[in-house]
């Protein structure tokens, strides 16, 4: 029989790791072995996740396909499934469908330069893409990371985010909002836009790839164009919400651009051709 | 295959029926109490009716079930696993006497089920269908076929399409392979054709769907939309009762350990249709979702799916509470 | 019919008719032991579609109980409840639902024999009536029609 | 209808609203609601035994509050959902202009909200003789037969929703059914999720439902699930002597009690 396209993977729960006191990073392991085998992603994807019983939730795959034993994705507890996948407990199954959507094109940045910036729970799905570029560090020249979440709570991903900062090949920016700083706050603080503002990096054969609240984006762009970037150098996502994955269950379709099938990477190029329904 | 002409007497087309509807299912109108036509498995020959116009529900529940399994799974604390539904259960269906437009849709629908990935649980319903269509020798006001590329007397989506004569009984093209396998089932039944005098109603034109596409391509700020959404009060009915309308939720449902995941319709025009976790809505106003409708149907899916999402069947407007009339608001929309 | 043991839901307030019952069971009274209690904090509380999904859910007969009118915990929960089920009863009535499969009682928290007493009416009741057939194919009639997607 | 077209004209004109919401005929004479807002496009209103549908369902929505200030054409069910409305704290009666209408289609003079007041209350507001027949017909039925009529007419049911949009009393902006934590009720449409929907749809509308019979008209498939509400504006009234949407001050009879209520549910 062919396949069943709504059908989910498998996977066991490896590890937990709770980023933020909302947000939980789980590690997860193909139960079958040949699912393993035959699975294979690119930065930008992303999947349907399952609990049985709650329905599916997508986001993006945040681990790098370069490290192929297993698959991780970040979420917060905002909703039916993703309250139910956060009570769960190492050694539990979920369901896993994927990968769906399109690429951020890491082939043609070769050579370039990378600015990745980012805000509060937008991280995740940079970070697929960060890591893809690290593992593949001599292929691209300066990386620099902004990232901001409103308190130091709720940045995520503490850990690597001291590795980064600790890399000599990585220019790290992480900073809170006016008021979110703890006393032994080592980063910057302030807004990212204003941030990024001050840190002021070279648009110079520059990619700059931008993820994270409206808001965010909507005061980092003309930053952006002042440093000099132009709309087909700057990469963001879109997410809208979606059932099917495919391009057949109508809902994330933003004019005739299906999220879900040509997205989720854009270019903000793309995103000003595009009508305002996302 | 090359279509061929044939004769069958209305004493026949009961023989035809009853022959069929004795050992598979048969899917064909009748009119119910309420005076409407609705579609039965297996009715008796004298309860269908060849007269209807349109039934309120379309009858593309044959191929996109209401309610559809995915699969099912069972849960114990740590564990899952899942079971596949049986494709190979679902069970022949002729579909008896829909009309040309039905019939369209379900190409319609293969465009959005089985681009880019193809739906199994789709194409495998389709494949299990016969169409014997009818064509119409009754319109109304509300029926615009001809406007979409369509004609009462279209035999696409048609395995058979039966054709009242002027004498009272039927001419039968027979256009597909499955067709012909009924016909040759039944050679006695069917006759050559000598008179050729069909009864077929005439639909006029309202607009020009060509044009339509045109001018939606350049029209998703215009006003138009919020103009003549006002009235709309954001419920499914044109949605569930359309032929082409293939919008899905998908939703877990368990008891106890055991459980099922299925998809079921849903409608664009739901005001939490599209509405985000975290209470963003990408469409959150009637207008928005009135104008996706028409988009969708008008513009994105000639582009996207190479079809048109519209068969001209009317059920949309004749099944809605305020008249929300997609044909006059098509041919408003060609001359904007 | 005879090993049939129905099974028999009782939602009921914290204050006083579960108090009741935990009398009833201090008191070494007797009594079937087909309920499951559910306990609510106040009748107030206990919406028309916890008794809906009790039987979609396979429960053959429903017991609703609380603090008797005048004695509620919250002044008026009782109060806003009884009008609750006279319009649900009325529904249901009208519907051809079967109202005789839910028990309602007031049951006080010193009322420990009553509520053995309505437990083992109710249980006798619904042993009478036998399994709810009716429901449980309406529930099962979901699937089936899945099956068939007629 | 030449006063009710002056009326409108007028009100426009001098801008005391923006909008007109009243009924006009659509190409193919069907009849429908109208949003009127320039003053020279008023002569399409028109009022006749077809204009049934219940406008006041659309005070609520934010896309037409966003218009303005608004009059509206209002026979006796719009304005006693416009009471009920204004009793449920939805509107507040200076946001809108109400152009009565009576029973005999002449256009009444409701300059405030006691005029109305008055108007409703010298009104029958029992359910409507055609429905009072269907109703004392089903209620001679035996259970047996009551549940089979239910279970037929229900399983038409699609749950496209028509009848709650219609509803002018259906003004949530998250329904029970879109609630999905817990999942009161199965999203399928089948035999049981769909009688579980109309229980729901019926019983909050106990005490609120002002009759006016629009579920059942916008039903796609032809469910009468407007006897459900009727029934229970019957039962309402039987029980607590009241009749929904008939004072701006009425508490609704399911958020207020009487001690000495029937416990009719005790057997």
């Amino acid at each position: 029989m062919a396949e069943n396209i709504y059908k989910p993977y498998l996977m066991k729960i490896g590890s937990i790791v709770e980023e933020t006191p909302d947000v939980r990073t789980f590690r997860l392991i193909f139960k079958n072995p040949e699912d393993a085998e035959k699975f294979s992603f690119k930065a930008g994807q992303f999947g349907e996740y399952s609990v049985f019983g709650e329905g599916e939730s997508t986001f993006c795959i945040a681990s790098s396909p370069t490290r192929k034993e297993y698959i991780e994705c970040t979420f917060r507890k905002a909703g039916r499934v993703t309250n139910a996948l956060a009570n769960l407990e190492v050694g539990d199954t979920v369901g896993f469908r994927g990968p769906y959507g399109n690429t951020f094109p890491i082939e043609q940045w070769e050579g370039k330069n990378l600015l990745y910036i980012a805000g509060g729970i937008a991280l995740p799905p940079m970070r697929c893409v960060i890591w893809n570029t690290i593992d593949l560090r001599h292929k691209y020249k300066d990386i620099t990371i902004v990232y901001g979440a409103r308190t130091v709570g709720d940045l995520v991903y503490k850990q690597e985010l001291k590795e980064w900062s600790e890399r000599p090949d990585i220019k790290m920016i992480t900073t809170v909002d006016p008021g979110g700083q703890t006393p032994d706050w080592k980063g910057e603080t302030g807004f990212v836009p204003m941030v990024l503002e001050k840190a002021a990096p070279s648009s110079e054969n520059c990619i700059a790839i931008l993820c994270g609240p409206p808001v965010m984006i909507k005061f980092t762009m003309p930053v952006l164009k002042k440093l000099g970037f132009q709309d087909k150098d700057i990469y963001t996502t879109l997410e809208n919400r979606m059932k099917c994955g495919f391009g057949k269950c109508g809902r994330c379709n933003v004019g005739k651009v299906f999220v879900c099938k040509d997205g989720p990477v854009f270019s903000y190029e793309q995103i000003l051709s595009l009508p305002e329904e996302y | 295959m090359e279509t061929i002409r044939k004769l069958i007497r209305k004493q026949s087309l009961e023989k035809l029926y009853n022959n069929l509807a004795a050992n598979r299912k048969v899917y064909a109108p009748v009119i119910a109490a309420d005076k409407k036509a609705e579609y039965k498995y297996n009715p008796g020959f004298a309860d269908v009716t060849f007269d209807h116009i349109r039934s309120t529900l379309s009858v593309k529940n044959i191929v996109f079930p209401k309610v559809e399994n995915l699969f099912f799974y069972e849960n114990s604390k740590t564990e899952s696993t899942i079971t596949d539904i049986d494709l190979d259960k679902i069970p022949e269906v002729v579909l008896w006497g829909a009309h040309p437009c039905d019939n369209a849709a379900f190409d319609t629908l293969r465009s959005i089920f089985c681009w880019d990935t193809k739906d199994e649980f789709f194409s495998r319903r389709l494949e299990k269908l016969t169409v014997i269509g009818l064509g119409c020798h009754s319109s109304d006001e509300y029926c615009f076929c001809t406007s979409v590329g369509l004609s009462p007397s279209s035999s696409r989506g048609s395995d058979i399409l039966l054709t009242k004569l002027q004498t009272g009984d039927y001419q039968a093209e027979i256009l597909t392979a499955k067709g012909n396998e009924i016909v040759s089932s039944f050679p006695d039944l069917f006759e050559p054709l000598t008179d050729e005098k069909v009864d077929i109603t005439e639909v006029k034109q309202k607009f020009s769907h060509k044009q339509v596409t045109e001018k939606l391509a350049g029209a998703f700020e215009h006003e138009f939309w919020i103009a003549n959404s006002l009235r709309c009060i954001g419920c499914g009915a044109c949605a569930y009762v359309c032929p082409t309308c293939a919008c899905f939720d998908i939703q877990d449902e368990t008891k106890g350990k055991n459980g099922k995941r299925y998809r079921s319709w849903d409608s664009c025009g739901f005001g939490l249709f599209t509405l985000h976790t975290s209470g963003h809505n990408p469409r959150h106003v009637q207008s928005q979702r009135w104008r996706q409708r028409i988009m969708h149907k008008f513009s994105y899916m000639p582009d996207r799916n190479e079809s048109l999402g519209c068969v001209g069947c009317g059920r949309c407007s004749s099944g809605c509470p305020v008249d929300m009339n997609i044909a006059e608001q098509l041919e408003a929309l060609q001359n904007i | 019919m005879s090993d049939f043991e129905p099974k028999i839901v009782a939602f009921v307030c914290n204050w006083c008719t579960y108090a009741g019952a935990d009398l009833t069971g201090t008191s070494r009274i007797k009594y079937a032991s087909n309920v499951k209690i559910i306990r609510f904090p106040c009748t107030g509380r206990i919406d028309f579609m916890l008794l809906l999904k009790a039987f979609s859910n396979g429960a053959d007969g429903i017991i609703v109980s609380g603090c008797h009118p005048n004695d509620c915990h919250y002044t008026s929960g009782n109060f806003h409840a009884k009008r609750r089920w006279i319009m649900f009863k009325e529904l249901m009535d009208f519907m051809g639902i079967d109202m005789s499969r839910i028990t309602f009682s007031w049951v006080s928290a010193a009322e420990g024999a009553r509520w053995a007493e309505v437990v083992n009416t109710t249980v006798t009741r619904i042993r009478e009536l036998g399994p709810y057939v009716s429901y449980k194919e309406l529930v099962n009639k979901s699937v089936e029609e899945e099956v068939k997607n007629g | 209808m030449d006063n009710l077209i002056l009326r409108a004209k007028e009100l426009l004109e001098n801008k005391t609203v923006q909008v007109v919401i009243g009924y006009e005929a659509g190409p193919t004479g069907v009849v429908r609601p109208a949003f009127i807002s320039d003053p020279a496009n008023a002569d399409s209103l028109i009022y006749d035994e077809r204009c049934v549908q219940n406008l006041a369902v659309y005070l609520t929505k934010p896309e037409v509050k966003h218009l303005g200030r608004i009059a509206i054409v209002s026979s006796l069910p719009v304005m006693r959902s416009i009471m009920m409305l204004i009793s449920e704290q939805q509107i507040s009666y200076d946001e809108i202009v109400v152009l009565g209408i009576s029973a005999d289609g002449v256009l009444l003079d409701i300059a405030d909200l006691s005029v109305m007041q008055g108007y409703i209350d010298k009104s029958d507001l029992s359910n409507p003789v055609k429905y009072k027949e269907l109703l004392a017909e089903l209620k001679k039925l035996t259970p047996a037969e009551k549940f089979e009529y239910w279970q037929k007419e229900l399983s038409k049911c699609i749950k496209c929703y028509a009848c709650r949009q219609a509803c002018p009393m259906c003004y949530c902006t998250r329904c029970t059914v879109e609630v999905n934590q817990p999942q009161w009720i199965s999203v399928q449409s089948n035999a049981h999720g769909n009688m579980e929907w109309h229980i729901l749809r019926a019983m909050h509308l106990a005490g609120r439902c002002i009759s006016c019979g629009e579920c059942g008209r916008a039903c796609p498939v032809g469910i009468p699930c407007h006897l459900l509400t009727m029934h229970l504006t019957d039962q309402v009234y039987n029980y607590f002597k009241v009749y929904a949407g008939t004072s701006e001050k009425m508490n609704s009879v399911m958020s207020t009690y009487e001690p000495n209520d029937k416990e009719s549910f005790i057997v």
